[in-house]
């Protein structure tokens, strides 16, 4: 497989001189505050017992989901796992349907037909969250074969964790991508867990993804994911080799967690002062000290902040007054003809 | 009117749909340059080109998951797993990617895509190239599940299932390529759902599906001969979705319900329907509704043995007298 | 005697064959250090260590093929599907590799390992963490498949399961792990396919699995308390190997049959039971068999829709006794 | 994963002093020669429609097994493809028992009841022949973790062609056997086929096996398959790096299927002149010239070759006149218990 030069380069040394600009900085920056006070809000809820199910959260891992997201273009494609609801902000989708789903209620994104694990909206390019670990890589490929075949422009990306590298259709999915140079881009969040249990004890190699990369001819790529700068260069890369024809990435994004696997998870198999040492390397925090270094004002920021709150107070009030899904739509849906019959 | 093989009326199928749609692409493993291992889609790659038909690497769940994740995006996809066994390797898509995406998303993923494979029995290749499979999908809500039996079936059906906007099963019998049948000239388009009244009869009802039906067709005519017994048979087709007016019907009429399956026992479609069948229709029997299938057990090789385990038109026709005389 | 929630019943179970036997050995994703996602094997790990204890990668083909191969060369593993919905990625080892690999080497090959999975709907987790699949495991010939309902038939049937010398499909129900229950002391080991006659009726027999046993009961006395109607309840706990002669032996009794499954209605073990009944127990029906089962769809995530799907003790109450008075 | 220095290099010059000894190498020449007379025999009775179903044979690759066969001990396991007939006669099995279980008769090694592709026989260490690509890589796996738990010496040994490389279970298998540093030898037989299409067209890497050796922290091993002294070294040293506990090893071996994929395929789709460049290094003619080159006579080679077409032509017989199995053994095996009742 031939390499788009520099793409590895590019990610090594961030740029100084800037060249992503401030408007687009907001951007990156609203966005992390969004998916943090949404996903904040979240776990409150949870512990008001007004989230239902199951539930994985992002904190932590926000540079990731807005770097990537705001380097797409409308019309390119999200694929995303049950730790979605970030990818799914970071396309637009708004917090009130967001929380919805996780609250079960009728103004939910699928009215809670999905639920957390699957949040999917297709006018926002999130064309699914998959809660089968290594399903999604391989519909990834179709979308970007589809986009091959019709000669359109769009990207498929596709986002999973450092555990999922393990599972067969991870290998499949790859190889198949590489041989037919399809525009899909495999973003690797590495949080260090699979669940519980640390990458390391259930890995051959150090780098899940990275250290895979060879395996598929493609270039080994590892970037620090906690910074929305790197990130989103590391992204507009790929996104461009994807474009122009030269087959998929994968990108192995160094992040970790702050909250639990799930919402059932207090985390205690984490060795001590882990969690402190990656709370020195906030995203949200990293990318506030960002602004102000070139230049932009506290009130600025404070307004943003501001705003982001109000929303998700707004959609947080919106949710709990929203009504519970109505009997009748248990039966939509099943097949194209909006029914579920399988019999005359 | 031409007379075409099983094997043929296969490809005759994939090139109608890929003429009149250039969404319809097509993909597995061996399928393009050396038209499949059963060369049933031999000429395919020759007539549409190397971008719309596509040979594979041995990546199962790359090939379902791609053929979804095109389907979701605006083509329609006839992937092709080689034998139907081998559905156990790609068993997520079928039993929780395709049929769930749908109705999770509130309808807003779509699913329109084919899925062609080898099924059942004869060719003694062991347990595991051999199995009837159409009931791991029919298990499976969000499926539709399709079985010809015949050339003109397999077109028309292929057909219906590639226009239809939902995930279908296709399965074709392996024992059947070679089999050859009327066929007439020009597009055929059948419809799902559809079981057929293949024989009339008014003292029991057969049903049957795939390599099934010619031999309950020839137990039904052995029992006319010899026992002066009237069986109509009838050729399910497609189980997802199923025909049970027809077959109801049909049982309203005889009163006596016998099914013929070549998978193994539990669980078949043959339990579904006569459950059905107890339940809505209890008062129309006049004697127990009779399942004939291959015993519960892994097929054997040999082709001696094989040939013991599936349903026979013998047993079948004995079967059914047995059960009718007593 | 000890109350002991079903989820310790797991622990309890598992500790005591790995006491007994050296060579039982565990291993699944999260289950040794953090003691399973469900807390169902917490303290293993500390009790019997590393060697015997293990934690994988998420590669459930390669728990599944690394229990067969243990298990063919002399071990006695027990290997955690976390989900089993996850059973659609390993499907291959359920379907084509433990259940065939003894007959298709005429004997020489054995399998004696236990497949441990979380089972069933209640905790709205969505349409890919809820299923049912107990019947993808009973179409297979070759495996047994197990689900308890109670504490003390999980140690019990664990054991039993632990020990046998085929492939056994456990299927534990996520909304029973809290379920409180009364437990003897002391080794338990209970019998694979026996089923239990829980309560006594003569007007109906009503058939249940896992998390409908107490609803069928629940139903049972609403029944008799509110209509005067006499259930039996059967908790079928096997259905591999079938107790077929308890099942048929009530209906011969009450000459009504119902079944409540949680499963998606189609080809179920309903379906496959009442086949049975009414093919050898025909005469002993005063009326139609009934099977009241989750509806043919994909599971809903949202409380109140999943709620609305699953049987309830009204539902199955009002359809027994519709049936009863029609 | 820690490396055994010197297995990489130990295959990559061949030995010229003799460190194999004449009678080894007798018994590695007798080994082919019996393959190549048995394959081609299975061949000749496809023809006579004596052997029914389908059938894989390893003509061209008889040196793979051979070499890796001698190499073990007794006790040691072999995992076998369909394509197992060689691998199957390597470890002692009989040409009468393998001939018959073809023929689909009652002397077959299973009776008829498996077929071609699943040739086992315990007796002989060999656990099975899978038909399913890749599911015998786990398997294998779980026979090697039953060997390090019981602090057992035997390896188990995985043989499959190039194509099954890119099925998810061989991802699973190789990362499987890393981390738990698991005595097993996974063995690609790369003939350059997928059954009718050429590897390279589907694989993103040149070398399906070796290219991806590093994902799972192994050594890239890449062997002449056709050279069994070459074949027997590796395998030697692979055995010895297993049973000091230092872990799993990947071995390529490039070899070539002088017939079809298999009885249905006349091969059409191989490139003018590839077949007749391959039998230009043919391993029982390599052979042959390796044993005169150590000073074995013509006559001692005549022996051999005498002795395997006798045994060859004595199995036939029997066969032909076996008897076909009878009806009762289909009910048996399906349970431990010898029978098949799912009810009682
Ligand atoms: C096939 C499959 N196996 C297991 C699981 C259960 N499971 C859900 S999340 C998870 C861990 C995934 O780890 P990783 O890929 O690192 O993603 P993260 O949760 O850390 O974002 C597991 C094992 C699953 N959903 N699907
Ligand atoms: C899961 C699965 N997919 C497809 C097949 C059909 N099939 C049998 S052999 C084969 C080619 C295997 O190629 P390779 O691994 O190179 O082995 P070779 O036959 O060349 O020895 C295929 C695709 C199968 N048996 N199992
Ligand atoms: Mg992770
Ligand atoms: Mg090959």
């Amino acid at each position: 497989m031939p390499k788009t030069p520099g793409l590895a380069q590019a990610v090594v040394t961030p740029v100084v001189n800037d060249d992503i600009g401030e408007q687009l900085r907001l951007k990156l920056y609203h966005s992390q505050m969004l998916i943090r006070e949404a996903e904040q809000r979240a776990f409150d809820l949870f512990l008001q017992n007004l989230v239902k199910g199951t539930s994985h959260l992002s904190l932590g891992q926000e540079a990731i989901a807005a770097g990537f997201a705001e380097a797409m273009r409308p019309g390119d494609l999200s694929f995303c796992t049950y730790r979605g609801h970030a990818h799914t902000l970071a396309r637009g989708v708004s917090v009130e349907k967001v929380l919805g789903e996780l609250m079960q209620r009728d103004n939910g994104l699928m009215r809670g037909k999905g639920g957390s694990m699957h949040l999917t909206s297709t006018e926002h390019g999130v064309m699914g969250s998959y809660a089968i670990i290594g399903a999604h890589l391989p519909i990834a490929c179709g979308a970007a074969l589809r986009a091959q075949y019709k000669g359109h422009s769009d990207v498929s990306v596709c986002f999973f964790g450092d555990g999922t590298t393990n599972i067969g259709a991870f290998h499949e999915a790859l190889n198949f991508a590489a041989i037919w140079k399809l525009p899909v881009v495999f973003v690797c969040e590495n949080n260090l867990y699979m669940e519980y249990t640390p990458i390391g004890e259930v890995t051959a190699v150090e780098h899940p993804a990275a250290d895979r990369a060879s395996a598929y001819g493609l270039d080994r790529i590892i970037i620090d994911g906690n910074d929305a700068d790197i990130v989103y260069r590391t992204a507009s890369a790929a996104y461009a080799r994807a474009r122009a024809g030269h087959g998929p990435s994968l990108i192995e994004c160094m992040t970790y967690r702050h909250s639990g696997h799930s919402r059932a998870d207090p985390a205690k198999y984490r060795p001590e002062g882990e969690l402190e040492r990656w709370k020195q390397h906030d995203p949200v925090v990293i990318y506030r000290e960002r602004l102000k270094q070139f230049g932009i004002s506290e009130a600025a920021i404070a307004k943003i902040d501001e705003d982001v709150r109000r929303e998700v107070d707004e959609a947080t009030e919106a949710c709990k007054k929203a009504p519970m899904p109505p009997a009748d739509i248990l039966f939509t849906d099943v097949y194209a003809d909006g029914g579920w019959a399988w019999r005359n | 009117m031409a007379e075409l093989t099983y094997r043929d009326a296969v490809a005759r199928g994939i090139a109608q749909e890929m003429a009149r749609d250039p969404d319809v692409i097509f993909f597995g493993e061996d399928v393009a340059k050396a038209g499949g291992v059963f060369k049933a889609t031999v000429g395919l790659y020759e007539q549409f080109g190397p971008k719309r038909v596509r040979d594979t690497p041995i990546s199962e769940q790359a090939i379902l998951g791609a053929a979804m994740g095109a389907a979701m995006t605006g083509l329609k996809p006839i992937a092709e797993i080689m034998f139907s066994d081998f559905v156990a390797v790609c068993f997520d898509y079928i039993a929780n990617e395709f049929p769930k995406s749908r109705y999770m998303s509130n309808g807003q993923l779509k699913c329109p895509l084919v899925v062609r494979t080898g099924n059942g029995a004869g060719s003694r290749f062991g347990a595991q190239h051999s199995q009837s499979v159409e009931n791991w999908c029919m298990m499976i809500p969000g499926l539709k599940v399709v079985a010809p039996s015949t050339p003109r079936d397999v077109i028309g059906l292929l057909a219906a299932s590639v226009r239809d906007p939902d995930p279908v099963i296709f399965l074709e019998h392996k024992s059947l390529y070679a089999m050859k049948g009327e066929v007439p000239d020009g597009e055929i388009v059948d419809t799902l759902g559809t079981a057929s009244i293949i024989r009339p009869g008014k003292d029991a009802t057969i049903l049957a599906l795939a390599l099934m039906v010619p031999r309950a067709l020839a137990a039904a005519e052995k029992l006319k001969a010899e026992h002066g017994i009237d069986c109509e048979v009838i050729d399910v087709r497609s189980l997802v979705p199923l025909d049970t007016q027809t077959i109801l019907g049909s049982v309203g009429r005889t009163h006596r319900l016998f099914t013929v399956e070549e998978n193994p026992r539990l669980c078949g479609w043959g339990a579904e329907i006569v459950s059905i069948v107890a339940d809505e229709a209890f008062y129309d029997l006049d004697g127990p509704p009779v399942r004939i299938t291959t015993p519960h057990i892994p097929l054997p090789a040999a082709d001696i043995l094989e040939d013991m385990v599936l349903p026979t038109p013998e047993r079948i026709a004995e079967t059914i007298r047995r059960s009718l005389q007593s």
